[in-house]
């Protein structure tokens, strides 16, 4: 049925995959990286922690130098084309070792972590490959590496998810997270499936031109659309994908809460934009009946149902955790507009978006974890009278929180100056979508209120002391991420230029 | 290659009547008739000859010339005997497991090549295939021992489960070292790969002198697949009555212990394929004495190949008598702590070997 | 300079952060330093000014020279947007005769309330750093020229006033909190919107790019045609109009925009409420006429009329309100909307008179609002408590505050002498001589009227007559036989105190100096007042055509 | 198209022939066997006693865990296969991307050795302790 | 005769939808956690029926390839929610997922 290659065939395959290892080097040592983490935990059996998080906190800071010789091979498909580097790619990895390192550091100040009877051995070496598979998820073009990528993220997230396995909540929200997601998971490979049988390519690009050249049916590529946004959609936490947030990141250890909420998320995105522009064919105006506007049709469903549902139900919540998990919702239908808007600013707005998404959630995840470990609680009710108490944390904690409604001069402002500039520069056509974010971003605005109200204007029941004091590593995060969240609200010129470089897909301009 | 070899079977296999396809029908009932025949004779009888000899006794007797009739009777006896289905047992997985547990290793045989002409379907994953059709077995044993409701049945049943898919690591590395030495797959092809005029020498575990540790591997692997001695805890009579099948009666019992016996052919004969040649005779030529192309047809064939087998399920009897048999954590000491890290060991080395040293 | 009088606070909040807390008096004095040091900064300003630079807009030559005054312009952030070009957004400040007023008033309310301050006790730390962040943001929305920059020292007003009333204020304070939070991000979030849909359509003319600057933006000759709010698309030129109103209507307040105003009153503290009345509502006002109008000035003209009445009903429903409170601050927060009524009707007059009127208005409600609320602080200090029958014959017991509160209520009522009736007249003159809004004038008149009915109905409940039975305070004979008065709980003076006077004398000299001679600050404004009446009417005629 | 089937076919035709030899025997001897239930005979047989509680046990948690060893290396073995049959023409690069991947497997192995899951419980052999007056010990 | 001969890729593609329509059944229907998964299985089993055939009859081997990568996953997910589900049933005492609702929704 299958010939064998020949031998020629075989030396050219093999050379490029030597020459493809070349350009692969992040990713080996990534996963090098995992192996040593797994090593250092066998062989050392640290009892405390720091052993095991310096080591992955070295290890990821070094993968950026890989990352940085990248620059120079932008443009380069590799693996047959199953793998692209491109600038796009190189943002999105910067971006998740990033927001490892931040979980790292979140996971060293968590006490609710640090306390595990067993110890935190395979923790990091999990939070290292979850980085791995977001790492990969940004450069997939190929159906096969997407699945195996995304797969990768969910099956460490998983494990994170229910890592604090003696408390009722964390398995519980492991076994949400799993069903849920192995049954998105099953839906998008059954799209895959289907799309495989439209055009019998699995690289996305081919994928597009063959749909262009041949012509497709336009029911049976919906239905494998909606499959394939089902399996997206979960990894973004958009409406109507969302049902395992609110569990999940109530039951997940913070830090993870925090990982999940923001380089996972942003992974979704990174490969919904990959496989929205590049494999979906559509015209470049969202007019009815060009091809792709099904997918835009669908797109803006999402981000108007997550942009009411979530800021809607956020404003019942009494746990903070979940409260974020809401306020996630809500801004994975903010980052959708940005991706709606399909042009170059557009892209640009939803990649500066997620940036500065990574910097005040990471830091509302960071003043979650000291607050927990101080009061043991994530109920809003808990948090009265902290703020006084504790200066730093209870600013940060605002500066973050103001920064998520989108108030200058915060990063979350310019965050969502430029995805409504993007809707806007498009003229009239997508005023109304501008118009619900800009609504619900002031519905939001009350219940990210709740927290500093309670903090500040409420006085707790219990006596507390005077002044809580907190380690010195989360504090000094804090006002880092703090001063970060600040200065790029006014400086914000070196992100947006970041994310502007960064709108270049397998080496071309996108339009 | 292999078609002008399977001209045989292929003509058979083209023969249609009725539109249904009878030639091969046909060529599968004989490893059918060949598993009833071994099964009754060499297995039940043989086994039971062989032991007693061990034991310096007699064995069955009565029966017959030296009890030589002595399994048809008990084909009678089982055939006739009342069916029982506890109450409450699950009635469904209890009658449909001795089903699978029997076509699993049946399947199984429809790769195996009897001979230079004779194979069911010489399929390019043979190897692949057998190993893999014969875990359909779990399942079978799984359902027999759910279905059983019964302590003992199902206490075995997850044993006998643990304890072969523990052991099917080791077994499937050691034979991925036979595959990486043929660098193919299909069954027949192994076969050709090691013929030759010096018979055994061009055996695969003569070619290479790594090849001995897959070798044994497999085979110690093979035993504990088969819950034969010493890996025959979840029989364990003594602890579990008789493991899964404890409440079997009759013709599903039978039907068990046909699988049972033709899983055991299976892998004796997939380890004689894969390191002893499979149905090449062993012996070379020397000189003008042509012993290898005498003893080379496809009848001969088929002798090789069964006698191969017939002599590892001997040793498997062998061993049965003559070693103790396990505990569940030695087991699983042996299958994970030994024999998967020499598996990996025999891996590296005969990837080495294979190329950089032949 | 203009940067210098923005950041001061911020420099003086920074200073505070590496105070303790415990030194509550260095804090305080580090604030009034500030304070006094922008207040000389604004008085340097005022000096400079040249009152015959118009503003407004650029001047004909495109060149800022002949309008703005003190500008600062310098690039803050470029960004590259691929296909559209760049962006740019300026650090773009200046001054001109709208700014100049409001400068000095903030400048000066600033220093009053740090010294009406002086009284906080809770988290003085965090009180004043919160102050001097609101004491830049205000600044800064008045000097911003960059409509993003405008924008940002906009929604930077917002926090420290939510936790300024919600953590220094009084029992509701949660709720009124919120309460202002929302409103005033309800009508600002829109704005954003606005800003943005301006960038895309304007051109700076020097540069050939889209910019946020307001100058350029207030020349209709900018606008791209094509463009989202170009000259040809009335529907959204209209919307966006609409929707700046309602985020400047929201801040000004006017009904039915206005109930976070009473609520912010009652329950911020002395010195919030003085800023709140002093400066923040005539933000409101200040950018309808810097921004809303001028920029879509055809939908201004259109929509005189529907401004006059919405004027006139808060001048009649804020006077109707007051009427009907008991609470004393309550009282003083209706008479503001109504007051700012007549900023409104003065506007809707759209000619030179009514304008200046509205801005001289502006000023003066300012310092007079502050007064008002400064001295019902002052009565809720002593009583703690600001109802009014809760009082009576005050005037006997503390005759200089009494006198200064006669001072204040006569201003706000507008009686000829001080400045509040200057301004009064001058809306009334204007919104008179226009055809259009005539009738309404004629009916908001009748606000001075109920202006007059509840003030002196106030001032008579409170301080003349005699102590009513259920008053707050004791009455003692003193050696001299005389009445003394005395509030429980209450150790200091009875009557206003050095710092009290500090703040009310400078207060009502400016009342009755304005009352007399208003040149200072009418010689000013009319330049710019005459520009912006100039750039308001011209499409008038072309729209009617 | 031609007559002959594919080779999965012949192995559908063995299925079909297991299948119908299982049911034929089950069959013949229904015809052969006699039928006298009763409920002694159909209770579970446990070596004669009654049966005490459900055949639902609680199953050493090392039988799950040896599940789930078995089916990551299963699967990763799966992936060998492919490669052993054409590795010799691959040559080295490939020999040493199957290694790592091996090696990767390796590790696995060994991390679940230190972690202690091939740890079966060994049979702790019950010595009763002499009736010796010790609350401490009686506490346990 | 023809029912051997003549399968082509609508045969496949009906079995894999029958298929994926049981396991969204098992899905939506059933409430114990290892039927939802084993549901999951069935979906992802019907996706490599339909990868392989569409392989055959598009040509290539990139279906093939994809398939087994399925596989691959599809066992490390099992392992994954076997490992997850003992953990639940250790902590819950049941795998019912409509009972495990200790966080509010």
């Amino acid at each position: 049925m299958y010939e064998l290659p020949s031998g020629a065939e075989i030396q050219a395959i093999i050379t490029t995959l030597k020459s493809s290892a070349a350009y692969y080097l992040p990713e080996i040592y990534l996963s090098a990286l995992f192996l040593v983490l797994i090593l250092v935990d066998l062989i050392f059996r640290p009892k405390k922690h720091h052993l095991l998080s310096i080591t992955s906190l070295v290890g990821l800071a070094g993968s950026l130098w890989f990352i940085w010789q990248q620059h120079t091979m932008a443009g380069q498909e590799i693996f047959f084309g199953m793998y692209v580097i491109d600038e796009f790619a190189i943002f999105f990895k910067y971006f998740f070792v990033l927001s490892g390192i931040l979980t790292v550091f979140l996971s060293m100040s968590s006490d609710e972590l640090n306390n595990r009877a067993s110890g935190v051995g395979e923790y990091y070496v999990l939070v290292v490959g979850m980085v791995i598979g977001m790492v990969m998820m940004a450069s997939s073009t190929d159906l096969v590496m997407i699945f195996v990528s995304m797969e990768l993220v969910s099956f460490s997230a998983y494990v994170l998810t229910g890592y604090l396995k003696r408390e009722q909540r964390s398995t519980e929200a492991s076994l949400k997270y799993l069903v849920y997601g192995a049954v998105s998971s099953g839906l998008m490979i059954y799209g895959f499936s289907i799309l495989y049988g439209l055009t019998g390519e699995t690289n996305i690009s081919e994928i597009s031109s063959v749909l262009i050249a041949r012509g497709y049916d336009p029911v049976t590529f919906m239905i494998a659309s909606i499959m394939i946004l089902t399996g997206i959609g979960y990894k973004v936490g958009a409406v109507p994908f969302h049902f395992w947030s609110p569990d999940v990141y109530e039951g997940a250890p913070i830090p993870v809460t925090a990982l999940l909420s923001v380089a996972s998320k942003a992974a979704g995105f990174a490969l919904l934009i990959r496989f929205f522009y590049v494999a979906v064919p559509h015209g470049t105006e969202a007019v009815a009946f060009t091809p792709g506007s099904e997918w835009l049709m669908l797109l803006m469903i999402l981000s108007v149902a997550s942009m009411i549902y979530g800021n809607v139900v956020a404003l019942w919540q009494k746990n903070v955790k979940r409260l974020l998990a809401y306020s996630s919702i809500a801004h994975a239908g903010y980052i959708l507009l940005g991706i709606i808007v399909m042009d170059e600013l557009g892209t640009q707005a939803t990649l500066f978006y997620m940036l500065s998404y990574l910097f005040m959630n990471f830091g509302a995840f960071l003043v979650a974890v000291i607050i927990a470990n101080k009061t043991g609680s994530e109920n809003i009710e808990d948090y009265r009278g902290l703020g006084r108490r504790m200066p730093l944390t209870g600013a940060a904690m605002t500066v973050f929180l103001i920064s998520l409604v989108g108030l200058p001069p915060t990063v979350g402002f310019i965050g969502k100056l430029m995805i409504f500039s993007a809707l806007l520069a498009k003229g009239s056509v997508f005023v109304w979508l501008a118009l619900i974010g800009i609504l619900t971003s002031v519905i939001s605005l009350y219940y990210y209120m709740l927290i500093p109200l309670n903090m500040y204007l409420r006085e707790s029941k219990q006596p507390l002391p005077d002044t809580i004091k907190t380690g010195l590593l989360p504090r000094l995060v804090t006002a880092c991420l703090m001063l970060l969240t600040l200065y790029f609200g006014i400086f914000f010129t070196p992100l947006s230029d970041l994310a502007h470089f960064a709108v270049t897909l397998f080496g071309n301009q996108l339009y | 290659m292999s078609t002008s070899l399977n001209a045989w079977s292929d003509a058979l296999s083209e023969l249609y009547l009725f539109g249904l396809p009878l030639g091969l029908l046909i060529i599968a009932a004989v490893p059918l008739v060949f598993i009833a025949i071994y099964a009754l004779t060499y297995g039940v009888y043989g086994e039971r000859k062989i032991s007693a000899f061990m034991q310096d006794r007699l064995g069955p007797m009565e029966v017959g010339k030296w009890g030589i009739l002595q399994t048809l009777a008990d084909i009678l006896k089982l055939l006739q005997k009342e069916d029982i289905v506890n109450k409450s047992a699950d009635k469904f997985l209890f009658v449909i497991g001795p089903g699978v547990l029997f076509v699993g290793s049946f399947l199984a045989f429809a790769v195996l090549p009897f001979g230079p002409s004779f194979i069911g379907a010489d399929l390019n994953v043979g190897l692949f295939y057998a190993i893999g059709i014969v875990a359909l077995e779990v399942v079978g044993i799984l359902a027999a021992g759910w279905g059983s409701n019964n302590k003992w049945a199902l206490y075995g049943a997850i044993r006998s489960v643990a304890q072969i898919v523990s052991y099917e690591i080791p077994a499937a590395i050691a034979i991925l070292c036979g595959a990486m030495m043929a660098g193919t797959l299909s069954m027949q092809q192994f076969n050709l790969l090691q013929q030759g005029e010096y018979g055994f020498l061009h055996f695969f575990l003569f070619q290479n002198p790594i090849a001995w540790l897959p070798f044994i591997i497999y085979f110690i692997a093979s035993l504990a697949e088969t819950n034969r001695a010493p890996f025959d805890i979840p029989e364990a009579e003594s602890e579990l009555v008789a493991g899964y099948f404890t409440e079997y009666t009759g013709m599903k019992f039978a039907v068990i212990f046909l699988a049972e016996y033709a899983s055991m052919f299976m892998v004796s004969a997939i380890i004689s394929i894969v390191f002893l040649g499979g149905w090449n005779s062993p012996l070379p030529n020397i000189g003008p004495l042509l012993l290898n192309d005498w003893t080379t047809g496809p009848v001969w064939g088929a002798f090789w190949i069964v006698m191969k087998g017939f002599f590892f399920i001997f040793i498997q009897m062998w061993l049965r008598w003559t070693l103790p048999r396990l505990r569940v954590d030695q087991l699983m000491h042996l299958c994970w702590k030994v024999l998967t890290p020499f598996a990996f060991v025999a891996f590296v080395l005969i990837a080495v070997w294979e190329i950089y040293v032949k | 300079m203009l940067s210098l009088i923005v950041f001061l606070p911020i420099i003086a909040g920074l200073i505070i952060l590496a105070v303790p807390s415990s030194q509550k008096q260095i804090i305080r004095i580090v604030t009034l330093l500030a304070a006094l040091i922008q207040g000389v900064l604004a008085v340097l300003i005022w000096q400079g000014y040249d009152p015959s630079l118009p503003g407004i807009t650029a001047a004909a030559d495109g060149s800022l020279d002949g309008a703005f005054q003190f500008v600062e312009r310098l690039t803050w952030i470029t960004l590259d947007l691929g296909n559209f070009g760049t962006l740019n957004i300026e650090y773009f400040l200046g001054v001109d005769g709208l700014s100049i007023t409001m400068v000095i008033l903030t400048a000066l309310i600033s220093i009053i309330a740090v010294l009406s301050s002086w009284t906080i006790q809770k988290q003085v730390k965090g009180y004043f750093i919160l102050f001097n962040l609101l004491s830049t943001a205000m600044m800064g929305c008045f000097v911003a020229l960059d409509f993003f920059l405008f924008y940002v020292f906009w929604e930077l007003m917002l926090l420290p006033m939510y936790f300024l009333i919600g953590i220094w204020g009084g029992p509701n304070r949660e709720y009124a909190a919120i309460k202002f939070f929302l409103y005033t991000l309800f009508g600002s979030v829109f704005m954003l919107l606005v800003m943005i849909g301006l960038y895309f359509s304007v051109i700076d003319p020097a540069t050939g790019n889209h910019t946020f600057s307001i100058v350029a933006m207030a020349s209709q000759e900018n606008y791209l045609p094509g463009s989202i709010f170009g000259p040809e698309s009335v529907v959204w030129r209209y919307a966006a109009f609409i929707v700046l109103f309602i985020g400047f209507a929201i801040k000004v307040p006017m009904f039915p925009f206005h109930t976070w105003l009473p609520d912010a009153h009652v329950e911020a503290p002395t010195p919030i409420s003085v800023i709140l009345a002093g400066v923040l509502l005539k933000l409101g006002t200040y950018g309808m006429m810097r921004i809303n109008f001028p920029l879509f000035p055809e939908v201004f003209q259109a929509s005189l009329y529907v401004i006059a009445v919405f004027g006139a009903i808060n001048i009649l429903y804020g006077a109707f309100c007051a009427l009907a409170q008991s609470d004393l601050k309550k009282l003083v927060a209706y008479s503001s909307i109504s007051h700012m009524g007549y900023v409104l009707l003065g506007l809707a007059a759209n000619n030179t008179e009514g304008m200046t009127g509205a801005l001289y208005q502006m000023f003066n409600h300012g310092t007079i609002t502050a007064m008002l609320f400064l001295l019902v602080g002052v009565i809720y200090d002593r009583a703690h408590t600001r109802q009014i029958e809760k009082f009576g014959g005050l005037a006997s017991y503390m005759p200089v505050y009494a006198g200064i509160v006669t001072v204040a209520w006569f201003a706000s009522l507008g009686l000829p002498g001080l400045s509040g009736f200057i301004s009064e007249v001058l809306v009334f003159v204007g919104a008179f001589s226009s055809e259009l809004i005539r009738y309404v004038a004629i009916v908001s008149a009748l606000g001075i009227l109920f202006g007059a009915v509840y003030l002196l109905w106030s001032l008579q409940r409170v301080f003349l007559g005699k102590r009513r039975p259920d008053a707050v305070y004791e009455l003692h004979k003193d050696a001299d036989g005389n009445d003394q008065i005395h509030f429980h709980d209450w150790k200091g003076k009875n009557d206003l105190d050095g710092r009290e006077l500090a703040m009310l004398v400078p207060l009502t000299v400016i009342v009755i100096f304005l009352g007399i001679y208003p040149m200072p600050v009418l010689g000013m404004i009319t330049t710019s007042i005459n520009k912006l009446v100039e750039v308001l009417s011209p499409v008038v005629l072309t729209a009617l055509n | 198209m031609d007559q002959t089937l594919s080779d999965f076919g012949t192995v559908f035709v063995f299925l079909l022939l297991g299948i119908i030899f299982v049911i034929g025997g089950y069959l013949t001897a229904r015809l052969l066997r006699p039928s006298r239930p009763n409920p002694e005979k159909l209770a579970i047989y446990e070596c004669g006693e009654e049966a005490v509680g459900s055949a639902w046990i609680k199953f050493n948690i090392r039988f799950y865990v040896v599940a789930l060893i078995f089916i990551i290396f299963d699967v990763e073995v799966v992936f060998l296969f492919p490669w052993a049959t054409v590795f010799k023409q691959l040559g080295a690069f490939a020999l040493i991307e199957a290694l790592v991947f091996a090696g990767i497997l390796i590790i696995g192995l060994v991390y679940a050795w230190v972690k202690g899951d091939l740890d079966w419980v060994r049979p702790t052999p019950n010595i009763p302790k002499m009736p010796v007056v010790d609350d401490k010990e009686e506490g346990r | 005769m023809d029912f051997f001969n003549t399968i082509g890729l609508n045969h496949y593609l009906v079995i894999s939808a029958i298929l994926f329509g049981l396991g969204l059944f098992a899905i939506v229907t059933r409430k114990n956690a290892i039927v939802v998964l084993m549901g999951v299985e069935l979906i992802l089993n019907a996706a490599n029926i339909n990868l392989l055939a569409f392989s055959k009859y598009n040509g290539g081997m990139e279906g093939v390839m994809f398939s087994l990568f399925v596989i691959v996953l599809a066992a490390a997910e099992a392992a994954i929610a076997l490992a997850i589900v003992i953990n639940i049933y250790k902590t819950f005492n049941t795998v019912d997922l409509s009972s495990i609702d200790s966080l509010k929704e």
